[in-house]
């Protein structure tokens, strides 16, 4: 009785991460203003016809700032979930498939890691290199490093006593082959399932970076920015606050819902639990 | 005088898993001291029917028919009632004694909770009760301090039974319990549930995939097949005749057989019983039958007896021998 | 509407969580401050906050600056100038004493010195010192320092912070307890929240009128607005979220006063890179930028705007604010002529203060508007100070100079912005011959020019003094001729 | 367990100390002097010199961190470059905002998500689970400093009720606390609601029920228990997560706790603060995993062999 509501959740899901894709496409050839464009004179305009969500402080359109935000937003995590899964993933693989101390300091390595929350890393990295959207992605992808390595290390230790890769192990086949054409197939539907709340999550990094003014840097439009800037208008125009908060909260639904979904689609252990 | 356990047409549908019911019209009695054992292949409806005569059906489940214990219409009762009937008249030991004790709870307060819940005991009295049942099962030497895991899997089914007769039920329900065992441990286990049945006057409600277990403990025997029951009758006359085909098939493919008669090879029945949603129109058997004639699959064969008290549901029963 | 509910949870959480203040005494005064001083001894850091709490209140020297900036006696009741301009002979406030207990005279005149020029000294005005040759005690109440060189300012240097007197057996301890002459004693430092200070009882001069202060830190301009509008706060001198003022204007509790500051807001140029070495190009960025635009966004119009390295709050100022008015065409006009392409891209470094952040948006945006490429680049203090400050190591960058009358800093060999102009050095040092008002007029105001006419920095806007406070409440500085919060004669009143 | 412990201590201990040298490696390639900072744009080169004298930045690296681990462990932080007041002193301050905080927080996450992740287990497939678990993928989804924002604009702005920032007494945690909790909170009532789900269809429950437990008796007394182990792992990984979140809140809410302090260590260059600090608060991460794993064995009997 439960899948008709998972169901909804996969296309709900995929309905929003797809309008929120397709807004960030189309923020890259139209938006209703240039997302950068000041016009002093009709600073903090409410909505109307002319500003579907009005202005900011110096006279920015908040639409296409956030259409611009999509963009950014989007970029950025999945940037910083590529390099999340691009180091996780293949380290998890290798310590499943030496085992013995590559497993350890792998997992230590990882403990390590974990050890630093992404915004403390965040904060190292801009104190080094000062703040920016590229360091922003490294902060979140070297957070996001270690769930990558410690779910594929559990999921592929699954794997490997299984019959067709002890079949493959008899034919000689190496660790690296194994991997490649075994392992990570089987547990690819988890992969993606991760990867989808990773991206949720990073978008919520980034957001939260871009708020204390780690992440994306001016003149470029950024969600958590945008917060922060509102902050400051609380009293007298907290409409500037309530925005960037939904698109964030918005997008992050969307691709959680997607996950939610995928899941039930493509792991059938936890099918059975919902 | 009614019997203890009566069952009346009871069928039971999952409406989420199809329409076709998973128990078809199935009835017994089982008196007082009485012994039946159910068999066949898994998926024919035996645990189901134990689970309806709990009242731990999974959600959703659409019962009908009559289901009565010791006079009392299980059916129309709330679950109040059924709360206060398990554990304390009827008790029911599980398949799978690896999983089906609390993985961290001592195996002392797992036993305690029915004799406390039940009939009120305090933690002093309890305690020597827990202890008092362990020695019945024969594990006077095991801690009540134990974990589960921390016990062999013969050990942990005699806590199992331990628990089932805490309250000293009148009716005894095992579900398979010895399927999960090694073969030296089940002996051990059946011999114990007779001993315990016995002594205590206990109904025992066995099923079982093996008609060997059937042939010694219990008295009367009921062959089920796709949610349906196609013999029963008392143990020696069933076994004796093995009316249905199915019944034979079961016994030919029973790794008793192979002692007794000496065969070399472990025949097996063809085929697989069906999906409730794919059962054909006739006799659920009729694919699998050696025997079946185009009556079979036209109309299902409705139990009809052979002699006294042995029913089939065939129409064309196994001569006597 | 209030429904029924918010009235039910209001009473509930207002018995529970705003259990109210007890009604506060009116000789008492909550001032609110964004910045938290690093430390409380102001000879051993440069911080503004620092002052803003000591200064006056719990420090004092031998000269004391007023409210209009003017050279007042301090802890020196007066003094003589010998007619070489040489010789100081202060004369000392008898029977002032240290909240400690010890005793000022000439030897803590001498300990204070010679503590600030020595070679351990961490005193980040060292240079104030730099003319003193020596300093003696003739009697215990008069003080002669004798000076290498003539310093027409060393009067108004010697009121600064970094001049106050301390006492030799506290001094080591003042970062974190000071102890001074002034008429509030310190009482405790709640770090990242606030300091208390209490009248100090055995004050030498006139008492001060309140019988505790407590600086409050609140670096979030909403937080800010939030706590002057509960009454957490009874004043709020340097207001940080100007974007609340008509709010707060309206509301019959507040005295709003903008008051003026040294804050000269300016666009620093490198004029040692290509294209700011060209006087067309810096002079076609002050086209480019919409000065009064800044002004209403950033401070709702109330930062004047400038046209040279002085604000109306000095003496002599004179307004060159319109020499280039916005005028984007003629921005583009000039870089052309100047050959710089468009799409030339530049950098503009931005330090942490909401002004530059903020400012740096809009110029962005206006000098995109005239064709170059400019990407902003937000740093922090440290990484401002090492780069742009000490290396030069920039196109670009947003800075408010707060020191007063610092035209001295166009006159250096080096200095950050890197300008080079023997014209404005011998006009500058004509200025330093000058010795009267009146013969240092014209030089001024030919100085002002100078730099209006080379632009050598973009000058924006002098940033305003934003003062909130109680309006029963007085005596507070309106405006900021030096970081301070003297808070000696504020007074409750009707 | 005595191994088991031992082996924990010494991975713990090696894992710190790595932790430890990473912060101080880093820290030392940070451009920018703190002494500078401190004595502004007006300060000479020898006043510079004395300042680097005073604070010891005047020694070779390989002699500042020894100096400084071996003070770490007899308890000794040192002295704030910037407050020149022990950083001890600090850390104590801020550490009685932040941790109140974060186990305010963590508290009333549990209290909101166990409760209604049981609830939805329990009630599942009907209206009220499917209405708890969108609220749940609600809050998951909503970033904490909006939260926090919205919360300001409705008790602080609109109704006045409480601060909007700053710390004045224990009622200004309560808006950042229940900021940072819900999402939380919804994470861990799904966790928590899928978790007993799994273990309800235990036989072991079922064998519960054959004893004739109610089937709430059977819910809280064997599937809840054994759903909450795999729940207090997520707990343990949350912490993570409630820094993270403290030190973002901590600067809506304008809170002078440990993020703010780390905020302020950095841009002002105040080396010692910084490394002590990460220090702490990496080290409060692995101490926090590395108790959830004995929780874990502690109350899982089948782990404590091990």
């Amino acid at each position: 009785m439960a899948r008709p509501i998972h169901a909804v959740s996969l296309w709900l899901g995929a309905a929003i991460s797809g309008a929120m894709l397709a807004i960030a496409l189309l923020s890259l050839v139209w938006t209703p203003y240039p997302p950068t464009a000041i016009d002093i004179v009709h600073r903090l305009a409410l909505p109307s016809a002319r500003h579907w969500l009005g202005t900011d402080p110096i006279g920015r359109d908040i639409a296409s700032m956030l259409m611009a935000g999509a963009r950014n937003s989007l970029l950025v995590a999945l940037i910083a979930l590529a390099v999340g899964a691009g180091l996780g993933v293949p380290l998890g693989a290798l310590a499943a498939a030496r085992r013995g101390w590559v497993d350890e300091l792998v997992m230590r390595g990882s403990d390590l890691a974990f050890a630093f929350p992404a915004l403390l890393t965040a904060v190292m990295i801009a104190a080094l290199a000062g703040p920016g959207a590229g360091n922003a992605m490294l902060a979140i992808g070297l957070f996001a490093a270690p769930v990558f390595a410690r779910l594929t290390r559990g999921a592929a230790l699954g794997v490997w006593p299984r019959d067709f890769v002890l079949a493959a192990r008899t034919a000689g086949r190496g660790n690296t082959t194994i991997t490649l054409l075994h392992v990570l197939p089987n547990i690819a539907g988890v992969l993606i399932v991760q990867a989808t709340i990773q991206f949720a999550l990073a978008i919520l990094a980034e957001a939260g970076l871009s708020y204390v003014g780690l992440g994306t840097q001016p003149p470029q439009p950024s969600w958590g920015r945008m917060l922060a800037d509102a902050q400051t208008y609380i009293f007298t125009a907290p409409r500037l606050a309530i925005f960037p908060g939904l698109a964030i909260s918005l997008t992050v639904l969307g691709l959680n819902l997607l996950g939610d979904g995928l899941r039930d689609l493509l792991d059938p252990r936890l099918r059975r639990a919902r | 005088m009614s019997a203890l356990l009566e069952l009346d047409d009871l069928s039971v549908r999952l409406p989420a898993a199809g329409p076709v019911p998973l128990l078809d019209r199935v009835s017994l009695s089982l008196e007082r001291g009485e012994s039946l054992g159910v068999v066949g292949e898994s998926g024919c409806g035996k645990s189901m029917a134990a689970l309806a005569i709990m009242g731990l059906l999974p959600p959703g489940a659409v019962v009908s028919g009559g289901l009565r214990f010791d006079g009392q219409d299980l059916l129309a009762a709330p679950e109040a009632a059924w709360c206060a009937l398990r554990g304390r008249r009827i008790g029911m030991v599980f398949q799978e004694p690896m999983t089906a004790l609390n993985p961290i709870q001592r195996i002392g307060a797992q036993l305690a909770e029915g004799p406390r819940r039940h009939l009120r005991l305090g933690r002093g009295a309890a305690e020597s009760e827990v202890l008092r049942l362990l020695d019945r099962v024969g594990l006077a030497r095991i801690s009540p301090d134990r974990y589960p895991h921390q016990l062999s899997g013969g050990q942990r089914q005699r806590v199992m039974i331990a628990m089932a007769l805490a309250c000293g039920p009148d009716l005894l329900l095992a579900d398979e319990p010895t399927t999960a065992l090694d073969m030296t441990i089940q002996g051990q286990i059946l011999a114990l549930l007779a001993e315990l049945a016995a002594e205590r006057r206990m109904a025992l409600l066995l099923i079982t995939h093996d008609l060997g277990v059937v042939a010694r403990h219990a008295a009367r025997t009921l062959v089920m097949y796709a949610g349906r029951v196609v013999e029963t009758g008392p143990t020696p006359a069933v076994f004796a005749r093995m009316a249905h085909p199915y019944t034979h098939g079961l016994f030919a493919a029973s790794p008793h057989a192979i002692m007794a008669g000496g065969r070399r090879r472990l025949p097996t029945i063809q085929g697989q019983v069906p999906e409730p949603r794919a059962r054909p129109p006739g006799c659920c058997f009729a694919p699998r039958c050696a025997a079946a004639a185009e009556d079979c699959r036209q109309s299902p064969p409705m139990l009809a007896p052979l002699d006294a008290g042995h029913l089939a549901a065939c129409y064309h029963p196994r001569a006597a021998a | 509407m209030k429904t029924m509910l918010q009235t039910v949870l209001a009473s509930v959480l207002s018995a529970a969580l705003l259990a109210p203040p007890a009604i506060a005494a009116q000789d008492t005064l909550s001032l609110g401050m964004v910045l938290e001083p690093p430390n409380l001894d102001p000879t051993a850091g440069a911080a503004s906050a620092i002052r803003e709490v000591t200064y006056a209140n719990i420090f004092e020297g031998l000269t004391r600056i007023d409210a209009a900036g003017a050279v007042k006696p301090g802890l020196a009741q007066s003094w003589e100038i010998s007619p070489d301009g040489l010789t100081y002979r202060f004369h000392l406030h008898a029977g002032v004493h240290f909240h400690d207990g010890a005793a000022f005279d000439c030897s803590v005149v001498q300990f204070s010195y010679a503590r600030a020029v020595a070679p351990d000294s961490t005193n980040a005005q060292k240079g104030l010192f730099e003319p003193i040759a020596r300093t003696d005690c003739p009697d215990p109440l008069t003080a002669v320092v004798t000076l290498k060189h003539q310093a027409a300012n060393f009067l108004f240097d010697m009121g600064w912070g970094d001049a106050v007197m301390v006492s030799p057996g506290s001094a080591a301890g003042n970062k974190t307890h000071p102890i001074g002459t002034g008429p509030f004693r310190f009482v405790r430092w709640v770090q990242g929240d606030r300091v208390d200070l209490e009248r100090f009882p055995g004050y030498w001069g006139t008492p001060a009128k309140l019988s505790a202060v407590s600086f409050r830190f609140i670096a979030d301009p909403a937080a800010a607005t939030a706590a002057l509008l509960a009454g957490d706060l009874d004043a709020f001198s340097n207001f940080p979220a100007p974007e609340t003022l008509p709010q707060l204007r309206a509301d019959s509790r507040f005295t709003v006063a903008i008051g003026t500051t040294e804050g000269k807001t300016i666009l620093a140029l490198n004029d040692a890179r290509k294209p700011f070495d060209d006087v067309r190009v810096r002079r076609a960025l002050a086209y480019a930028i919409d000065r009064r635009a800044l002004s209403a966004a950033l401070f709702s119009g109330l930062a004047p705007p400038i046209g040279s390295h002085y604000t109306p709050a000095d003496p002599d100022y004179v307004d060159l604010a319109n020499i280039y008015p916005f005028d984007p065409a003629r921005a583009r006009q000039l870089l052309k002529e100047a050959g710089v392409a468009p799409g030339t891209r530049v950098t503009i470094a931005l330090p942490p203060p909401p002004y530059a952040r903020r400012s740096g948006e809009i110029i962005a945006a206006e000098l995109q508007d005239v064709g170059l490429s400019v990407s902003l680049e937000p740093i922090e203090w440290a990484q401002w100070l090492d780069r742009v400050f000490k290396r030069s190591d920039f196109d670009m960058t947003i800075i408010a100079h707060t020191e007063a009358r610092d035209l001295d800093i166009y006159a250096r060999d080096h200095y950050y912005f890197n300008y080079q102009s023997p014209g404005y050095k011998s006009l500058y040092a004509q200025y330093l011959a000058a010795l009267t008002p009146a013969a240092q007029k014209p030089l001024l105001v030919g100085l002002q020019r100078k730099l209006a006419d080379d632009e050598p920095n973009v000058f924006l806007f002098a940033l305003p003094k934003i003062g909130v406070w109680n309006a029963n409440l007085h005596g507070l500085w309106r405006n900021d001729p030096i970081p301070a919060n003297d808070v000696t004669s504020v007074y409750w009143g009707q | 367990m005595a191994r088991f412990l031992a082996g924990r201590c010494a991975i713990l201990l090696a894992t710190l100390l790595a932790a430890s040298v990473l912060v101080f490696l880093v820290l030392q390639v940070l451009p920018g002097d703190p002494a500078s900072i401190m004595l502004g744009t007006s300060a000479r080169p020898d006043t510079l010199a004395a300042m680097h004298h005073q604070l010891g930045l005047d020694r070779p690296l390989w002699q500042r961190y020894p100096l400084w681990i071996a003070a770490l462990l007899r308890g000794d932080f040192g002295v704030s470059y910037t407050y020149s007041v022990p950083v001890a002193d600090l850390l104590r301050a801020r550490i009685a905002i932040s941790l109140p905080l974060a186990l305010l927080a963590m508290a009333l996450s549990v209290a909101l998500a166990i409760p209604l992740g049981v609830f939805a287990a329990a009630r599942r497939g009907h209206l009220s689970d499917t209405l708890v678990m969108g609220v749940a993928q609600l809050g998951v989804s909503v970033p904490n400093f909006w939260l926090g924002l919205l919360l300001v604009l409705l008790f602080s702005v609109k109704l006045g009720w409480l601060p909007a920032g700053g710390f004045a007494g224990p009622r200004s945690l309560l808006l950042p606390a229940v900021a940072l909790a819900l999402p939380q909170a919804a994470i861990l009532a799904r966790v928590t609601r899928s978790s007993v789900l799994e273990t309800l269809g235990e036989d072991f429950v079922r064998t519960a029920r054959a004893k004739g437990l109610s089937r709430a008796a059977a819910l809280w007394r064997h599937a809840v228990p054994n759903a909450l182990i795999p729940v207090i792992t997520i707990m343990g990984l949350q912490f993570s997560f409630l820094l993270a979140g403290t030190i973002i809140i901590e600067n809506v809410f304008n809170l002078p706790g440990l993020g703010r302090l780390i905020f302020q260590a950095i841009a002002q260059r105040d080396l010692i603060v910084v490394q002590d600090l990460v220090v702490l608060l990496a080290g409060s991460v692995i101490v926090v995993n590395f108790l959830v794993d004995l929780a874990y064995a502690a109350l899982d009997p089948r782990l404590a062999r091990a």
